[in-house]
């Protein structure tokens, strides 16, 4: 919770704790035992999900008699009984109770445990609703977040389909692709494109398919053919989806063979001894490696290169970026994977994102300008102004 | 005289040129296979520095108070058990040793076995005294990835409802009074890829606001991934074999320290002793490197010497 | 026609998730498509065995060449689903030994943990353990001083390994206490708390904003290539 | 490929060596096993008319060999531990497998062919196995007959949510409609599942990336260029402030220019040009300390693998103290 939040709390707060302590104003206080707490409070947590309360409570007279504090809930409903949050260490001024239903309020009752940990008489708080606000607060900077970067991706979509020219940077990576299917083409040999090992639930692999959407039809254009092994069924699927789509747009539907896009295993290991088998046999001219993949990337690709075969590699995890550089002869570098649909579509629309990703990239640099500068500040004048506009700054970018 | 244009190419470099690749593939065996024998034979392990990275891995289980409660994620396969298993021997040794109660997870379907597996090796073996259900009890494999991990945020009991041999959550005495994750003081993540370390990081220790420190052991290739995370989300980290090395080298001091005159059992010496074909490879690695540079340096200047 | 549907689905389904994040009513939506999504990939299997099962058959009965390697392929097949599913030889639970299928088919008694252990375990960490002498060829082709991009992959790489071993701390230990940031295994440590952050980090923020745009261009219908560049007919 | 005479005889030295090792000394590449009689009584339950009765099953575990040696030598006839030939011949697959994968470092060959074939055709059954008693059991069928599954398979089934319930409901129609991909006439619908996964999938990772990596590691980078830094007593301290501030300068500007790099609408020329150009040296020594990281990894995992092959199954070495015979008499035998 970031400190602003927790200020308005306290104001909020204060108001009820005083209610509560009105209504319990006549509890008598039996000495012997360790002093009951003398002012508690239960506060509902504002904008989040509901279901948990802030209980605090304070001891004014000396605490040593105190070992610990038990801390119990009970529902507004006839019937229910006290049941018990948690019990905590003698210093503790403050507790979460969470998992309350959000539609009974709740007493919590705070009792102390004296040296042979006998209870004292517990004070309880009024009954406070938890309910669960219409909007997760803490979640505000990130929705900030994706309006920032949808609202400089739409408006060059826009921009793009309202005329203006945009130009995008050559990818030598992306314009490999045709010479390479090119290259397979004249030797005659098979295109191999494989989209990772994840499933259809990981955003490389849906950027994967995506890639062989644009290599399927320039195969199809070329009269190349295209294998494409896949690790997952869901992935198979797509697959033959996309490719098929791709032979009919290019007017080669009839060439084209779901039988070449097959599933293997799901197993990675497994998967890799059979693409590399067939690699050493079919010898492809040219492969594709666009998704997520993980340590078998350098099999795949030392194999390859075993072979003689062009490589084009694209993938998001950075772990893999090392042996994709070192043995291919392209890479498409994260973002660059990632920009390569589109890059290849030369579709003005998408053209216009990749030009709202730079923008949203142009604000990202200037806020970490902007979050450098106030650091420097703050570290080289602690106790001026600049810390707390650090933390402020911090807390708008959500940590 | 011949290849470049009359420039005299010494054999050597001619014969690095044309080097077939299995000739690497070769070297790179001896120099793992050859140390394998010669410490298997003799016994011998080489000497290992603590980073700081590991220390703290080891500071943090030291400093939990005894007994406390420590969450366990195997999120890996047998495939990378080579690094991680002898991490996860020498922590799981350190709670026992410490008393910490020890709750197992997996969210790698194959994690659950080898959670068993380190049960039977390290508790059931040398801590006999310490039972499960009250001391420590593994919940075995959840499908779902980052799906249970949200869920654990919220309710532990509803992401794993019963324990791996399906005693229901409630009735396991180990977790009574553990509702959500946050409960749990410490979090050790064994991590091979994805749903792993970097995961838990983001759904679970961000957003505990610091309330569940987290120590990992993670493959090699994962090791540069986390370092953005280390020191302050990731409170101790152990970066493949060696990171297992110098930790269960500082286990394996302290716990001779703790009762003198006893000699660490081998199961505890095998991160040390996969040391050994490290030095070999590496030191092939770096010939290799140079051999590599050699031959291009080579072949560079007679190349210029033909143009001139 | 067939083309709009799928389109607006993916639109409706994607627009229904990013929102579920912010409103507590709907934030366990994530965790439900979890689970749906385990589901219908299970269901999936189905469609990859089919593929798997038809493919390998014809093969066999065409005598294509290597049809005896797609028969073990079967055979194998075959034997597993049926050691897994009908938990052959699976110790029965102690905690519920009347039921039949409450056993733990992966146990060491059980046919299918035999077949683990004696196949799919030995070859999956012997494929991995393949790269071993790939990383090794790959470091002799790869990392030659052709340019000065070049020169800093292979000398970092250079540093990273004599650091992480015995050799880094025999051949800089010597250094004083003041020059101690450059012994070897401190270096790479050095490499890694700043290069490395710094490129990670930035590689990190990049997909992120490539993540965004790919999704947000699903989102808004832009990119519809995951159905085919055939665009909406 | 035919096998080449010259290499009939390298595999048949290799053959001879191995039956010699497997002949002298205490042999090679033996799994022994301890008998683990378990007994479990059910008790009458009236509710479900079960009557009493004792179930009774033998459980085998791998014990090392040297319980084997040390239990025959207290009673020869003992034969609560003895070798097991199921176990046995899995370790010379085992074995069999691990060489025939290395061999194709080689060359590809028949070996490398079965072992290929074989796991192919084990991993695809084995994960679906997984899938049916991970994920359909618990999931689907508890969710739509958990009286069913708590009967017969996993008696500790717990009740899904009315939510889970519809989503279970919803993922069996989206994988029914998946399957129809099978008959010619309906396959267009199965294009509807998976773009309600791929729609999903971008709503949900479009959140995940921003939150995670876009904010948190852009906070991150808030480092300070001049980083004070005090020694205990409070006072300024010199070097490590100048060490800390080069090393965030370092980490600011290495952010900045890589993002430089990947910017799409400019070429990279001119000022941007030398931006990119130093992104590219960091990501160069990004990917160069990631590759010398890694290395240990897979060294460590073919140690492993050599291990399995000299300790378990050659009983060459044995440093983890299997065998417990001096090594020299183990192979020798004397």
């Amino acid at each position: 919770m970031s400190a602003r939040g927790s200020l308005w709390q306290r104001i909020v707060g204060g108001l009820i704790g005083t209610l509560s302590l009105a209504a319990l104003g006549g509890v008598s206080v039996s000495a012997s035992a360790a002093p009951p707490p003398d002012f508690v409070e239960a506060i509902d947590v504002p904008w989040d999900a509901g279901g948990v309360l802030i209980v605090s409570w304070r001891v004014d007279g000396d605490p040593s008699a105190i070992t610990g504090w038990l801390i119990e809930r009970r529902e507004e409903i006839d019937g229910a009984k006290w049941v018990t949050v948690s019990e905590l260490p003698a210093a503790a001024r403050e507790v979460t109770a969470t998992k309350l239903s959000h539609d009974h309020a709740h007493r919590i009752r705070v009792t102390a445990f004296g040296e042979s940990g006998q209870l004292s008489k517990g004070l309880e708080t009024a009954p406070t609703l938890a309910h669960a606000n219409f909007f997760i607060g803490a979640k505000l900077p990130l929705f900030v977040g994706i309006l920032v970067v949808s609202t400089c991706v739409i408006v060059f979509i826009l921009s793009a389909r309202a005329g203006r020219p945009i130009k995008i940077r050559r990818i030598a990576a992306l314009d490999a692709v045709d010479n390479a299917v090119g290259r397979a083409t004249e030797m005659g040999r098979p295109i191999l494109f494989i989209a990772g090992i994840q499933d259809m639930d990981n955003i490389s692999t849906v950027a994967g398919i995506t890639v062989l959407g644009h290599v399927a039809k320039t195969a199809a254009e070329y009269d190349a053919t295209i294998e494409v092994p896949t690790s997952r069924s869901l992935v198979m699927e797509a697959a033959r989806e996309t490719v098929q789509a791709s032979y009919l747009s290019a007017g080669r539907s009839d060439s084209y063979n779901p039988d070449l896009i097959r599933y293997i295993t799901d197993e990675q290991f497994g998967f890799v001894a059979y693409v590399s088998g067939r690699m050493v046999r079919e010898k492809p001219a040219a492969c594709f490696y666009m998704g997520c993949f993980f340590a078998e990337s350098l099999i795949l690709s030392e194999t390859g290169n075993s072979i003689g075969a062009i490589q084009i590699a694209g993938t998001a995890e950075s772990t893999q970026l090392p042996f994709f550089v070192a043995a291919c002869d392209y890479t498409l570098i994260g973002e660059e994977f990632f920009a390569a649909s589109s890059y290849l579509s030369r579709e003005p629309d998408q053209m216009g994102s990749l030009k709202g990703q730079d923008a949203a990239k142009l604000i990202t640099a200037a806020a970490i300008v902007i979050g450098v500068v106030l650091a420097t500040l703050a570290s080289l004048a602690p106790d001026g102004a600049f810390p707390a506009a650090l933390t402020w700054f911090k807390g708008v970018l959500g940590s | 005289m011949d290849g470049y244009g009359g420039i005299q190419v010494s054999g050597f470099v001619r014969f690095l040129e044309s080097l077939d690749r299995r000739w690497i593939y070769l070297a790179m065996a001896i120099a793992v296979a050859g140390p394998i024998i010669y410490i298997g034979l003799t016994g011998k392990t080489l000497p290992e520095t603590a980073t700081p990275a590991a220390q703290a891995v080891f500071d943090a289980i030291e400093e939990l108070p005894s007994g406390g409660h420590v969450l366990f994620s195997f999120d890996f396969d047998p495939a990378s058990g080579g690094e991680l298993i002898p991490m996860a021997t020498s922590i799981v040794r350190q709670c026992a040793a410490r008393g910490h109660k020890m709750v197992f997870i997996a969210l790698w379907p194959l994690g659950a076995q080898l959670v068993d597996e380190t049960i039977k090796r390290v508790i059931t073996a040398d801590y006999p005294h310490m039972k499960e259900g009250v001391d420590y009890i593994n919940f075995g494999y959840q499908a779902g990835n980052e799906a249970v991990m949200k869920v654990m945020l919220t309710d532990f009991a509803k992401a794993f409802p019963n324990s791996s041999n399906g005693t229901p959550t409630t009735q396991i005495p180990v977790v009574h009074g553990v509702t959500r994750a946050s409960d749990f003081p410490l979090l050790v993540t064994i991590s091979a890829g994805y749903p792993g370390a970097k995961e838990w990081i983001q759904y679970v220790v961000s957003s505990s606001g610091g309330r569940i420190k987290m120590v990992t052991g993670c493959t090699g290739v994962q090791t540069p991934q986390l370092y953005p995370y280390y020191p302050t989300q990731l409170t101790g980290m152990l970066g493949a074999i060696k990171g297992a090395a110098e930790y269960e080298s500082i286990v394996n001091d302290a716990i001779c320290k703790a009762h003198p005159g006893t000699t660490t059992p081998a199961k505890y010496l095998e991160a040390q002793r996969r040391m050994g074909p490290q030095l070999g490879a590496h030191l092939l690695m770096v010939v290799l490197i140079i051999l590599g540079n050699i031959a291009f340096f080579a072949q560079k200047r007679a190349a210029a010497g033909a143009k001139s | 026609m067939k083309r709009m549907i799928p389109m607006w689905i993916a639109i409706v389904a994607g627009f229904a998730m990013l929102f579920s994040a912010f409103f507590p009513v709907t934030e366990s939506l994530g965790e439900i498509f979890g689970d749906m999504f385990n589901v219908v990939a299970a269901i999936a299997f189905i469609l990859g065995a089919g593929s798997l099962a038809k493919i390998n058959l014809a093969k066999v009965s065409r005598r294509d060449p290597g049809w005896g390697y797609a028969a073990v392929t079967l055979a194998c097949f075959a034997l597993t689903l049926a050691a897994g599913l009908g938990k052959i030889g699976a110790a029965p639970n102690p905690k519920f030994a009347a039921l039949a299928w409450s056993g733990d088919e992966r146990a060491e008694g059980a046919l299918f943990g035999w077949i683990y252990e004696s196949a799919l375990v030995p070859i999956t960490s012997t494929m991995f353990a393949l790269l071993a002498f790939y990383v090794a060829s790959a470091a002799f082709r790869a990392f030659r001083a052709k340019n000065i991009d070049a020169i800093l992959l292979l000398s970092t790489a250079f540093i990273v390994l004599l650091g992480r071993t015995f050799a880094g701390v025999v051949l800089t230990g010597w250094f004083p206490d003041w020059a101690s940031g450059l012994r070897l295994e401190n270096f790479s440590v050095y490499i890694m708390q700043v290069f490395n952050t710094a490129g990670n980090r930035a590689i990190i923020i990049g997909i992120a904003l490539g993540v965004a745009a790919t999704s947000l261009r699903i989102l808004l219908g832009v990119d519809r290539s995951w159905m085919g560049t055939g665009g909406s007919k | 490929m035919k096998l080449s005479k010259a290499w009939i005889v390298v595999l048949l030295v290799v053959i001879a060596l191995i039956s010699l090792r497997a002949m002298t000394g205490q042999g090679m590449g033996r799994v022994y096993v301890k008998a683990a009689p378990q007994t479990v009584e059910i008790s009458a339950d009236a509710a479900t008319g079960t009557e009493a009765k004792t179930i009774r099953w033998m459980e085998w575990h791998a014990v090392p060999p040297k319980d084997y040696t040390a239990a025959q030598a207290a009673d020869p006839a003992q034969t609560s531990i003895q070798m097991s030939w199921a176990r046995t011949i899995g370790l010379w697959m085992a074995a069999f497998f691990t060489l025939a994968i290395f061999s194709f470092m080689y060359r590809d060959n028949p070996g490398y062919r079965v072992a290929e074939a074989v796991i192919i055709g084990v991993s695809a059954a084995y994960w679906m196995v997984i899938g049916f008693w991970d994920t359909i059991v618990p999931k689907l069928l508890g969710g739509l007959t958990p009286a069913f599954v708590r009967e017969h398979i996993l008696p500790t089934q717990i009740d899904q949510s009315f939510t889970q319930n519809i989503a279970m409901w919803c993922a069996l129609a989206l994988g029914i409609m998946l399957l129809m991909r099978l008959s010619s006439k309906g396959a267009w619908i199965s294009l509807w599942p998976l773009a309600f996964i791929i729609g999903v999938t971008a709503g949900l990772k479009i959140v995940s990336h921003v939150e995670s990596d876009l904010l948190a590691q852009s906070v991150a980078t808030f480092k300070p260029l001049a980083a004070v830094q005090r020694d205990a007593s409070g006072a300024f301290d010199l070097m490590p402030t100048i060490w800390k501030s080069l090393a965030n300068i370092l980490v600011v500007v290495g952010v900045l220019c890589c993002l430089v790099y990947f910017f799409f609408s400019v070429e990279h020329k001119g000022l941007v040009g030398r931006g990119a150009r130093v992104g590219i040296w960091y990501l160069m020594i990004t990917f160069g300390a990631a590759f010398g990281f890694t290395v240990m990894g897979r060294v460590a995992l073919l140690a492993a693998r050599m291990e399995f092959l000299f300790d378990d199954w050659l009983w060459l070495i044995d440093p983890a103290g299997k065998r417990a015979v001096d090594v020299a008499a183990m192979i020798v035998g004397i």
